[in-house]
């Protein structure tokens, strides 16, 4: 792979919640390639969204960012000012948010909320912002673009409010797009009017993508490349082919098996027990000791660290060969 | 050793539950708000002067020392005298206790037909509804204080026609408010599931509806108590509240401002006390609105 | 074609409105002690005519009661008042009974009206600056300092604030704003002054917690995300929609503001409608009194009906109705 | 089918006014349910399943059609004369933290459902509360916690506990996992299997989770604006799904693939779900059928059986 568009490395975020801390990120580094799709998987706290808003500035007010660079295209996004990060958000990053219902202005007219986009980085003329909203809005498959420039985000339907943040997002023609659970809010069938946007739109304009989700089905069919987040630690990086064929972390395996999908009707059930802690200290041993089937009395000492077991493989387990005997 | 735990554990979380119980909880957010215990401080003083007040006032409201009149502070006018000689410290203490009597009074009043005409409202529903709120928008529509006028001249000076006066006119926003809450709650999901149960209305009123709004129900009275205070003085603002010599806050803010010149001490006493009892109380309704549903905070 | 209907609907509300404060007020007047329009009051200070001419007596109370409709049943009084005071034909007062009702308040409501709309527009240019500082800076010095100094606005009383303005400027610095009449601009200042300071801390706390509110909201991680610059955030984005929240809060604030030039005008005798209508109630010259009300009412209305057309033009999401 | 049926619903349609429209939530939906049996409700968000759920438990009355439990008519009862009743027929929320107060404790919330219906002694129902409380699969301190100290799974967990403490006969499922985190869902869902193995229960289980559907129903109902659009026993469904629409969404479900060769590609379906308050002519689905013919767009197809208790409403359908 090419030179990375952004790589994080040794991330550690921190929520301060009063009585005690939650530590949110800790030491996650990764990176994304020029026109990679990347699928960043976990359950909820796993830390995946954090992972990616804290890189670009969106952290929530109690949240900290103890360590870590983010190298996007040479600079270190952590340490630009709010202004020099404004520049590049929405310019060279474009997100798109999970929940379309609350992520539009409702008192701004759509197509003034997409020209705003345009506008707050000088991307071209007014006028010509003008025109490309409306191209936009036609790209992005919403009918009668001059008609319904004017309209309020409460006019319309939850799979064209995700549209138009989609346009929002590429107005500028960033170079990565960060799409947080973009489908999680949506019905089945625009979930996959909307993937099967954001897959044309990549092609399109040969972006990264960084998708953030927590279903296997839309990771492991959308993307290049996955990465596994459990209690805000990296389990299992792998591209989706290897990850498909040969997931080596017990917690990657565990949630493959309990993926309940059509055509499993006689299967029995093979569910991880326990659930994800919410970390308030750090961890010094394996954080999935707990549930793991496999579990040694190293790893409930030993903090396992990041390894590669093949070409691109990386898993964070003591007994990752183990464990992928076993699952050959 | 794992004997004693196993004996003392069922103990623990109980005083675990008390303490995450969400009055506890309340009452903690309501603690670390240093204004609201401060207020507080003053509203139980204040109630404890309006108990009190007539058996410490070192004279009657209505005793006027002639030889005294308009005279500054001094050792045996604490206050100062007025223009007739009215001690103003025994009528700051006598009209504590009738601005109590008239604000809660009023305070009751308006909450009473509030919270039965809110509740018949919500609960009704349907042609009910309707009535009660258009009444509401109609005493919507107009000040509350102009009705309190009316009734005064209808009713005639007094501490009891003064409750009514305040009190009757002010049951809209009560009522408004228990509407509100008895409706999301009616077609909430918790009220939903205790009908599922099987339990009745009385027990879901009981057990899951009152407990839920008795915070927003103790804001709302909190806020009400400032209001009436005010409103009982604004009477005497304008010559419809208690007649002289019966003391007020109102009489006493109105003589001062027509006897400004010269008599200071008639305005510091009376508007001092005046001006922090209410801040006080609305210290407090303030605290209590943080405690029992903190948003802004922090 | 929707706005003249939705206006249509408002106005027969308001008109409906008035028209039971009035036959309200005027039954409570009629059984009031005392005797509707004073009559005994009359009585009693014509009783030396009664002695001695009982026959132009009789004529000099028939002549008043007739003049008032006192003479007609219950029903047909207020109906003929209701219809009067719809055709502004207020009638004479009682106090001056060769003055119209009319001639008297002329001068007294244009007054009242700029004190009422002139604090509120003095709190609203001054509040919400204040709570925008407050909510951004939260928790900080200025922070404390807003809220706290909202709340003393908040809690003290038009007429305890006009009281002590009045010591100050009266005993303490003499002659630099007048404290008592009406007719030059600065005899406006103190009594604005003492009618804002409630409606700048309601204005300045609502908008303080209405834009932190708002500032938490997914749409302004969404602007962020843009690269909107921050002071464009947050007035074309945090501002713009909490304004819409406070609009709610200024209908009902006038309504108290309107209450309290009913005392301020007290202490600083200024000559307004709020002084009237005091007068008129502690001299039981209802006509006038009922009139002053009519005329309050109206004006507090047609301002919710004016809040709530902003309100829908700020707020699309808003119907109408 | 057996006349033994627990459950028969007949007919029920729902329609509520909002702002002077009808809104059609429910449209002539008929079904019977057997003891042990679950019969679950698959459809789109707006498509009535939640509703219909209601109308089962007459927490909301049906406007038209009959509801017959245990062979008695239920639907002309009132609502006291259906509390009794409630205690064989209860219901599982999607937002559990919702159904609760936040004012009682855990052990309350589930002793309450007992004391409502005067259910032993205050030892004997506290009794109850810590096997209820294992049975569900939390440790007994729980009972001392508050609802907002509870995660999610937790929960949903206690509000199984509340509906099986009253011994019912029928449990309504109402997306009760859609809320949870994907290894937490399977615990609910195999918790679920076995609390029906174990007290012979009988579910209607409603989801927009097709292949959860499958796994745990016998027969799969698929609603679309409030119609059934096809009702079959699960395996031939999902085997034979015949309503374009059913096939549609069983497509746009992305299963994860065994290889890179087996992805799916994303081939997405036109159109949205209409609005309910003026649902197209003809066949409801119509607008976004790749089938659609004329008479789809005018007459309005009948539900009729294509095989043993496969029932479809499509023209199309052989």
């Amino acid at each position: 792979m090419s030179q990375p568009l952004l790589s994080i490395e040794d991330l550690r975020v921190e929520f301060d919640r009063g009585e005690d801390t939650v530590y949110a990120v800790n030491g996650v580094s990764f990176s994304i390639a020029e026109g990679e799709t990347l699928g960043i998987v976990g359950e909820s706290g796993s830390g995946k969204s954090v992972t990616l808003m804290s890189a670009i500035g969106l952290i929530r007010e109690n949240g900290r960012i103890r360590s870590g660079r983010a190298m996007f295209q040479g600079t270190d996004l952590l340490k630009l000012s709010e202004r020099q990060l404004e520049d590049i958000r929405g310019r060279e990053i474009g997100v798109v948010f999970q929940d379309p219902m609350t992520s539009l202005n409702p008192v701004m007219r759509i197509g003034d909320q997409i020209m705003e986009a345009m506008l707050a980085h000088h991307f071209c003329s007014h006028r010509e912002a003008f025109e490309r909203t409306l191209q936009l809005l036609h790209e992005m498959g919403i009918p009668e673009p001059k008609a319904r420039f004017r309209n309020y985000p409460h006019e319309f339907s939850g799979g064209m409010r995700q549209r138009i943040m989609i346009a929002i997002a590429l107005a500028c023609e960033p170079q990565l797009l960060i799409a947080d659970e973009p489908t999680t809010a949506l019905d089945v069938t625009v979930q996959m009017q909307i993937l099967a946007l954001l897959q044309e739109q990549r092609r399109k304009r040969n972006m990264s993508v960084a998708i953030i989700t927590h279903d296997f089905g839309v990771a492991t069919n959308f993307c290049d490349r996955i990465i596994v987040l459990y209690a805000g630690q990296i389990m299992e990086v792998a591209d989706t082919g290897t990850f498909l064929r040969e997931s080596a972390h017990p917690y990657t395996v565990g949630l493959k098996h309990s993926i309940i999908e059509i055509g499993h009707r006689a299967r029995p059930l093979q569910p991880i027990p326990g659930m994800a802690p919410t970390i308030t200290e750090m961890p010094h041993s394996c954080s999935f000791a707990s549930r793991c089937p496999f579990a040694a009395e190293r790893c409930r000492s030993e903090l396992p660290q990041l390894r590669e077991i093949g070409s691109g493989h990386w898993v964070a387990c003591h007994r990752a060969e183990e464990v992928l005997a076993d699952v050959i | 050793m794992i004997v004693a735990i196993a004996v003392t554990q069922p103990q623990a979380p109980a005083r675990q539950a008390r303490r995450n119980s969400p009055m506890y909880r309340a009452w903690q957010r309501y603690r670390k708000n240093w204004f609201a215990v401060a207020g507080l401080i003053w509203v139980v003083i204040f109630f404890i002067i309006g108990i009190i007040g007539p058996w410490i006032a070192p004279y009657s409201y209505t005793y006027a020392d002639f030889l005294h009149m308009h005279s500054g502070p001094s050792w045996q006018h604490w206050f100062g005298t007025d223009t007739v000689g009215y001690d103003v410290f025994s009528q700051i203490l006598y009209s504590i206790r009738y601005a109590l009597e008239i604000a809660l009074g009023a305070t009751c009043v308006s909450f009473l037909i509030g919270v039965i005409l809110g509740l018949w409202a919500g609960l009704a529903g349907g042609i009910i509804d309707v009535i009660v709120m258009r009444a509401v928008d109609f005493m919507f529509a107009l000040p509350s204080f102009f009705f309190a006028l009316i009734l005064m001249v209808l009713l005639g000076k007094g501490i009891f026609p003064m409750i009514l006066a305040i009190g009757v006119p002010g049951w809209a926003g009560y009522a408004r408010l228990i509407r509100s809450l008895v409706l999301a709650m009616r077609n909430g999901e918790m009220v939903e599931a205790a009908r599922a149960l099987g339990a009745s209305q009385w027990h879901i009123a009981r057990r899951y509806m009152f407990p839920n709004v008795v915070g927003s129900m103790v804001v709302s009275l909190a806020f009400g108590i400032p209001y009436d205070l005010t409103a009982q003085a604004g009477l005497s603002i304008v010559g419809m509240g208690l007649n002289p010599p019966m003391p007020s806050f109102g009489n006493m803010l109105a003589q001062a401002g027509a006897n400004i010149l010269g008599f200071p001490w008639l305005l510091y006493f009376p508007a001092g006390v005046f001006a922090i009892t209410l801040l006080s109380f609305l210290f407090v309704a303030d605290g209590l609105q943080e405690a029992f549903n903190p948003k802004g905070g922090v | 074609m929707f706005y003249v209907k939705f206006l249509a609907k408002r106005f027969v509300a308001i008109v409906i409105t008035l028209a039971a404060v009035i036959a309200i007020s005027y039954i409570m007047m009629y059984y009031s002690p005392g005797g509707f329009m004073n009559t005994t009051q009359l009585a009693s200070a014509l009783a030396p005519l009664a002695a001695q001419d009982p026959a132009a007596y009789q004529k000099l109370m028939e002549q008043f009661q007739s003049r008032y409709g006192l003479n007609l049943p219950l029903w047909r009084q207020v109906l003929q008042y209701e219809w009067h005071t719809f055709t502004f034909n207020f009638g004479n007062s009682m106090q001056n009974p060769t003055l119209s009702i009319v001639s008297q308040l002329k001068g007294a409501l244009p007054i009242s009206v700029f004190l009422a709309f002139g604090s509120v527009v003095v709190s609203v240019v001054i509040g919400i600056p204040m709570g925008v500082i407050a909510a951004l800076k939260r928790n900080s010095w200025v922070d404390y300092l807003v809220t706290t100094l909202s709340m003393f606005g908040q809690a003290i009383p038009s007429f305890v604030l006009a009281v002590i303005f009045v010591l100050i400027f009266g005993v303490v610095w003499q002659n630099v704003l007048p404290v008592t009449g009406w007719g030059t601009p600065a005899d406006a200042v103190l009594p604005v002054l003492s009618l804002a300071a409630g409606n700048i801390g309601v204005v300045a706390r609502y908008m303080r917690g209405s834009l932190i509110e708002t500032m938490r909201q997914d749409f302004i991680r969404t602007a962020k995300a843009k690269g909107v610059k921050y002071w464009a955030l947050v007035i074309r984005h945090g501002v713009r929609n909490s304004l819409t929240a406070l609009i709610t809060v200024i209908g009902p604030q006038f309504a108290f503001t309107v209450v309290g030039t009913v005392w301020v005008e007290n202490i600083f005798a200024i000559p307004g409608l709020g002084k009237v209508i005091s007068t008129a109630f502690t001299n039981f010259d209802f006509p006038m009194a009922i009139t002053a009300v009519f005329i309050l009412g109206g004006t507090i209305m047609l301002t919710n009906l004016v809040v709530d057309l902003i309100y829908s033009w700020m707020d699309p999401r808003v119907k109408l109705q | 089918m057996s006349s033994e049926a627990l459950l028969e619903v007949h007919e029920v349609s729902k329609r509520f006014r909002v702002q002077g429209r009808d809104l059609h939530a429910v449209e002539k939906v008929s079904f019977q349910l057997e003891r042990g049996q679950t019969f679950g409700l698959v459809g789109e968000s707006g498509s009535g399943k939640s509703t219909l759920g209601r109308l089962v438990l007459k927490l909301l009355e049906a406007t038209e059609g009959r509801i017959v439990y245990q062979g008695k008519d239920i639907t002309r009862l009132t609502q006291k004369q259906m509390r009794p009743l409630r205690q064989e027929m209860q219901i599982i929320f999607q937002d559990p933290m919702a159904s609760m107060s936040p004012r009682m404790t855990i052990g309350m919330a589930i002793e309450d459902a007992m004391v409502i219906h005067k259910m032993g002694t205050k030892e004997e129902r506290h009794k109850k509360v810590d096997e209820l409380l294992e049975r569900v699969g939390l440790p007994r301190e729980v009972k001392w916690a508050y609802p907002h100290e509870l995660s999610g799974g937790q929960l949903q967990r206690v509000g199984i506990a509340r509906a099986l403490s009253l011994n019912p006969k029928l449990v309504i499922c109402d997306e009760p996992i859609s809320a949870l985190d994907v290894s937490i869902q399977v615990q609910v869902i195999q918790l679920l299997r076995e609390l029906q193995r174990d007290y012979d229960l009988t579910y209607i289980f409603i989801s927009h989770n097709l292949a959860v559907v499958e796994y745990l129903s016998d027969v799969v109902a698929v609603l679309y604006l409030g119609e059934v659009v096809e009702q079959a026993p699960a395996e031939e469904l999902f085997s034979r799904p015949t309503h374009p629409y059913t096939q549609v969404l069983i497509q746009s479900i992305l299963k994860m693939p065994g290889s890179m060769e087996e992805r799916q590609a994303l081939t997405p379906i036109q159109g949205e779900i209409p609005s309910p308050f003026n649902p197209p002519k003809g066949c409801p689905f119509h607008p976004r059928c790749p089938l659609a013919v004329d008479r789809c767009r005018t007459t309005k197809p009948e539900r009729r059986n294509i095989g043993p208790n496969h029932a479809v409403a499509c023209h199309l359908a052989t």
